[in-house]
């Protein structure tokens, strides 16, 4: 049990410091969800491509560092705590390429890892249907073969990033006498497939961070069949692994916001602003200062981004000596994005009044960070399996509860 | 004690409902995203026509005389319909503000007689009300424009409808002021709710213009017990379209309220709901009766008593309400998956609606506060 | 809508008041499940009885003053404030008794309703089994008919102030061809019953506040069978009612206990006591103290002690105005057994080191009050259908989801 | 960085576990309940026979010389098996408290003679050693018998074991001292949990057993992580007994724990358990890093620096390990029902244990507030 940094770690610390510090932009981006901001973060990926800092994790052929798991974690703290733009290529590098480097062929990786590392080819996961959504395993667009080719009909959901995005990682049914997850493929698919309509759809903030797939007669190459016909499930499965676990979210992020929040607490916490009890019989109820309340809140949330980064560290360590991370993923998952709506909230609730103010408003907070931040949490709790699931799993193969 | 509605007010709140039915339907609620306004001008006109507008000035004034009890359920309805509309600022309390401002003090002459002015224009729907009641002024929010402006005099406050309304009512070390709209500078600050129209209001005090006689105090409560309303009917709306939605999705093989995790995220909703309800029935009544007192002067109860019970009535309502909204939002977009976080699903004209009212007049953790104090705390 | 009281409801009220104010024990009784401590609260009863203030609601002639459900309320609110002992009889009085006027015959309304109200008999609920808690429908105690007689044998478990009552109201099965809830009956059965056998069973504070009953061949006249042979899950269910709604737990008694809350809080928020943030780095974490997180805590208990108050009142005027409870009063059962725990639980937070301190601690606040009403408390969420159900009835009886 | 107990560390706490399992099952709790000194001397007995007393103690006084990260898996097992013993006050906090002792100021020589004393009695088990670690002694509580008192230089603490100890280690005004049993009054006050033996002291500070060169502030820090590691096994005992028990019991034709209300009423303290145990490990290791910083003098960090990142990980720990106590006793009482509601069923000595360790050294809102401060706020 040694919690500091070995010389190596703290040099590869200090080398992503530095090079964020002089290159992370000064203004912010606009939302990776609008035409222009896609391009801006696109371009933002080539540029930590080009220094090797897209994908440090991967190897080095593929334009990484082969660094460590303790290593990826400094990374991101450090990325997140230097208000780095957002990773716009985050579904592919985080989702679908664990997935490809256990699945996909030589040729395959060849072909897919690099564009996917340098912000080349931006990749959007289509998985859900609108009848398929946390039980998955109901979909139903099918895949035909005809030849070398499937032909591709139906409707799928959901595809952040989708609107924008140039390939998509899909899983279709190309057994439709097959039940349920039997009988599933994972295709991967360009967005110029003839037969297939991308249709933006916004989000709940009105920036079309979605998108719908619809496939009518659409042709993909078996080129494109990521590991076997008809064990996409399986394939698949590889994948939310990584979703729910350590490599969607990593606990610098939250840590950053927690520090955030530390800050807005300390800038509201002047006593000259807070309310004194006598006035209270009076109208006003105090806006916008940090009380007691408020303070309890911060500390739960800065505790509970530090509990998260010990778990990780923990995780990294059994990963490192060959263990499997397996359903405790799942604890991850309910954690950090319960975790991600607590700290936006208690921000939320301290600035009082000014909490509602957008980024075009003039005296919002940080820009209006913080409603987005909070409108971005929301979808935590609902997307990569619902939290409802997610407790379920634990309660079913952690603790070994009966399925019924 | 008889904890119930009058007939009349039922029929009241159900004609009420009817009409937002039909006249504020989501397309409509999402028109008001667009306009300048951020409220359907037509629809303030057919309840101007109604009478609506006059529910709370007194009879003397052309009004219906009615009170908090009257208005309570109308609000509680334009929750569940998400109705962009100002009946807070205006009907709930700049028309009472406005016929208390009478029998005023000498340096609130010009104010007392202004306000009768802008009472009949206000009761007829000519000329649009709002508000902005805080403290005393010792208490302002770092971040606003405040700190860049030398001149000490000049006031801050952030007011709904500010650049829309003709005249707002707005509050000064614990007094009111009645200001034209001439008076203040505005500064829209664009909402998450899009039919917010928030601005930063920059004025001067002007003592000529102070509404004496007319208690900040019973004025906030005013609004805070309309804001308690509103939330609720928010928070019934979203969970009933959320109890339809989840009888005919399904997951699984059958419909997802079928699941227990569903189940006991609604029953928590159903039970805020039924809980903070009657809450605020009970506010609205101590609204109403604190004015009694105040307009007649201390009888049976010394109004000192009257304030302070009537700011605990309050206080404990808001609160409720306010969780009840925050919580239905938060469950009914989970329980709706990620349909619901779209834009164009309507679940987020309420979602909205919801963040902002519960925060607005006083947030449920701000109201702890003051009803901790209140009870001696 | 008024929430004034009229003045006969205020001369109600003063009256309770003075008696309550001139009579209620300065000294506090012993727990009502010790030996003694049951003997003292049956003559506290005989004193309220006496007085024709143990069952206001009831008719005159049964003792009671046939008053309003709002003097009722306010005959509660009075009781609790005015810290006057528990309620030995309250399982009877609040549980049999609705159920005894709306099934009884004449001549068991004669034979149980006087001495039920006077105190000289004490009732004990014996519908659990072990097999048979939150499906309550399961139970198996069986009643086979013997002519006039029924012979018991079975074994029913839970029964509070069961180990000192004088007799039991059961619910048991009397065709065991019939499934579940059908062929049940509801019998009374004194303590004295040859074939009875009453064991006392510690609770959690280790008094014994429960029992068990085990049935061989016990015999009971028919005589005693409430409501009709067969009907006992009918029956019964009136009474469940009346356990979930206003009968059981009166908003009074929260209240009284939110009141005292803001006592405590009062009497701690001395400033002096009040650790200041300089001294935090140091080892002292403040104990004993106010701090603003329990305001707000104490704010929220008041707050819905009152939003129970005016629920029950508007539950009121509903009643009297011939409208049933039903399902909601799932709802009041979920809201007072969870506002008692927060009750509690926040006064413990507030005491710190000095909560766990029992009646025997010569430091402890209000003689362990706090301690043993919390422990009272956590029996809330679980007993007379755990919060879990009552939630699966609000969902599927308010709402109309769907059952499964 | 290396987030892994070594092989030995792993063995020795499976050992202890046991141990924990043999010597301590819940009959063994029950007794205690009727000591009068509230622990197994016998069991204490074998525990000094196996050295484990001896684990904190530097090895030039004849321990193990181990530390906070040798013992954090043990104090956890004993969390598990509610195990009433003293390893907390004499173990955890005692004898390195002890240890540190020496190279005393001039007016602490008697301390620090003493302390030299009782630390090899200590580590043998022939004394017990107790401790109560608060403030500078300007905070009190109401409601003790301090009022009653007129002497003021009477300071008064609540200690656990004080009356059964032979010497107690006692805080005032942030510095520690050292006192002999005789030299303090006890008044035991009986506590919910029938193993703890609280008492109140009252003692007068005595500048020679002033245990100078301690810091009071790194023990406090101690007791706190090691009631966190005991809170953390509680919590993980009452996990795994519900889960059995609910698999076993059935309603409605099927197990109770086939409900997802149930499942995730047991998954949320699965969560709180997995993510306030590595919170807990991490403290551990800065109060380690602290010590020897603190015995080395400052070198690459100001010691400054070392304390307060150590009281934020301690503060951290301490809360997020009280909340999963407190959240796993409440679950898990609902979980089991009735029957966990009675004094036969064995859930019962674990659900007190978590409420008074909880509590104890700091309850999860006390060190939210310690750490708030710590952040600046």
């Amino acid at each position: 049990m040694d919690l500091t940094f070995t010389p190596a770690e703290q040099t590869f610390r200090d080398e992503i410091r530095s090079w964020l510090r002089a290159n992370t932009p000064t203004e912010p981006l606009k939302s990776m969800d609008t035409p222009d901001g896609f391009e801006q973060h696109r371009e933002w990926e080539k540029k930590l491509f080009a220094a090797g800092w897209s994908v440090p994790a991967w190897p080095e052929k593929y334009g990484g560092r082969d660094c460590s798991l303790v290593e990826w974690l400094l990374y991101e703290e450090e990325y997140w705590a230097s208000d780095a733009p957002g990773r716009v290529s985050a579904n592919g590098v985080s989702l679908l390429a664990p997935t490809i480097f256990e699945f996909a062929t030589d040729e395959q990786q060849e072909r897919f890892l690099l564009p996917m590392a340098s912000g080349e080819e931006i990749w959007s996961q289509g998985w859900s249907e609108p009848n398929a959504g946390s039980d998955l395993a109901a979909l139903s667009t099918r895949a035909v073969r005809d030849g070398e080719w499937f032909v591709l009909n139906g409707q799928k959901t959901w595809c952040s990033r989708g609107a924008f995005a140039d390939w998509f990682f899909c899983l279709v049914r190309t057994d439709p006498e097959a039940e349920r997850h039997r009988g599933l493929s994972y295709l991967l698919i360009p967005k110029d497939t003839e037969g297939l309509t991308v249709r933006p759809v916004a989000r709940i903030d009105g920036e079309p961070g979605f998108a719908e797939l619809f496939f009518e007669d659409a042709r993909v190459h078996e080129s494109n069949l990521l590991g076997e016909e008809g064990q996409g499930w399986a394939v698949a499965m590889a994948t939310t692994g990584s979703e729910r676990g350590l490599n969607l979210r990593a606990p610098g992020r939250f840590m950053a916001a927690a520090d955030k929040l530390v800050e807005l607490g300390k800038s509201l916490s002047d006593p000259a602003l807070v309310n004194s009890a006598e006035d209270a019989t009076e109208t006003e109820v105090a806006a916008g200062t940090t009380d007691a309340v408020a303070r309890d809140e911060i500390a739960r949330c800065w505790a509970e981004s530090r509990a998260y980064r010990w778990v990780c560290y923990e995780a990294a360590e059994r990963l490192a000596g060959g263990e499997a991370l397996g359903s405790e993923a799942s604890f991850m998952k309910i954690f950090w994005s319960e975790l991600d709506v607590a700290i936006n909230a208690t921000a939320l609730n301290m600035l009082g009044e000014r909490a509602e103010f957008t980024a075009a408003a003039e005296d919002a907070d940080r820009g209006g960070a913080w409603m987005d931040a909070y409108l971005f949490a929301l979808s935590g709790p609902i997307y990569a399996g619902t939290n409802e699931i997610q407790r379920n799993i634990v309660a079913e193969r952690v603790l070994g509860l009966p399925r019924r | 004690m008889k904890f119930a509605f009058t007939e009349e007010q039922q029929v009241f709140a159900e004609t009420l409902s009817d009409v937002f039915a039909k006249r504020c339907p989501p397309e409509a609620v999402r028109a008001c995203w667009d306009s300048p306004v951020g409220y359907s001008e037509d629809l303030w006109g057919t309840l101007a026509e109604m009478g609506v507008l006059a529910i709370t000035a007194p009879e003397d004034a052309g009004g219906l005389g009615g009170d908090e009890r009257d208005l309570v359920q109308l609000m509680e309805a334009a929750g569940r319909a998400a109705a962009p509309l100002p009946l807070l600022e205006h009907v709930a309390v700049g028309i009472p503000a406005l016929a208390e401002a009478k029998g005023a003090a000498a340096e609130g002459a010009e104010g007392a007689a202004a306000s009768q002015h802008w009472l009949s224009q206000a009761i007829s729907g000519e000329a649009l009300v709002t508000a902005g009641v805080r403290d005393k002024g010792t208490v302002r929010d770092k971040g606003t424009a405040r700190d860049k402006n030398a001149d000490s005099s000049t006031q801050i406050q952030y007011v709904n409808y500010a650049a829309q309304a003709d005249v707002a009512i707005l509050s000064y070390q614990g007094e009111l002021y009645l200001a034209d709209r001439k008076d203040y500078t505005t500064y829209e600050q664009p909402s998450v709710d899009g039919t917010r129209r928030i601005a930063r209001v920059e004025w001067s005090p002007d003592a000529a213009t102070r509404l004496a006689g007319v208690s900040a105090s019973l004025t906030f409560d005013r609004g805070a017990t309309a804001a308690a309303a509103y939330c609720v009917g928010l928070a019934q709306h979203m969970l009933d379209a959320t109890v339809e939605y989840v009888k005919e999705r399904e997951q699984f093989g059958k419909p997802v309220g079928s699941y227990q995790a569903v189940k006991h995220h609604l029953a928590d909703v159903a039970k805020a709901i039924s809980f903070a309800r009657p809450s605020v029935y009970a506010a609205a009544w101590a609204v109403s009766q604190s004015a009694v007192l105040q307009r007649a002067g201390s009888e049976n109860i010394t109004p000192e008593n009257a304030v302070s019970d009537r700011a605990q009535y309050v206080s404990a309502a808001k609160s409720l309400a306010s969780d009840a909204a925050d919580l239905a939002a938060a469950k009914c977009l989970q329980c709706h998956g990620a349909i619901g976080y779209t834009f164009e699903h309507d679940l987020q004209l309420w979602l909205k609606r919801a963040w902002t009212t519960s925060v607005s007049w006083g947030s449920a953790s701000q109201h702890r506060h003051r009803l901790a104090t209140l009870l001696g705390i």
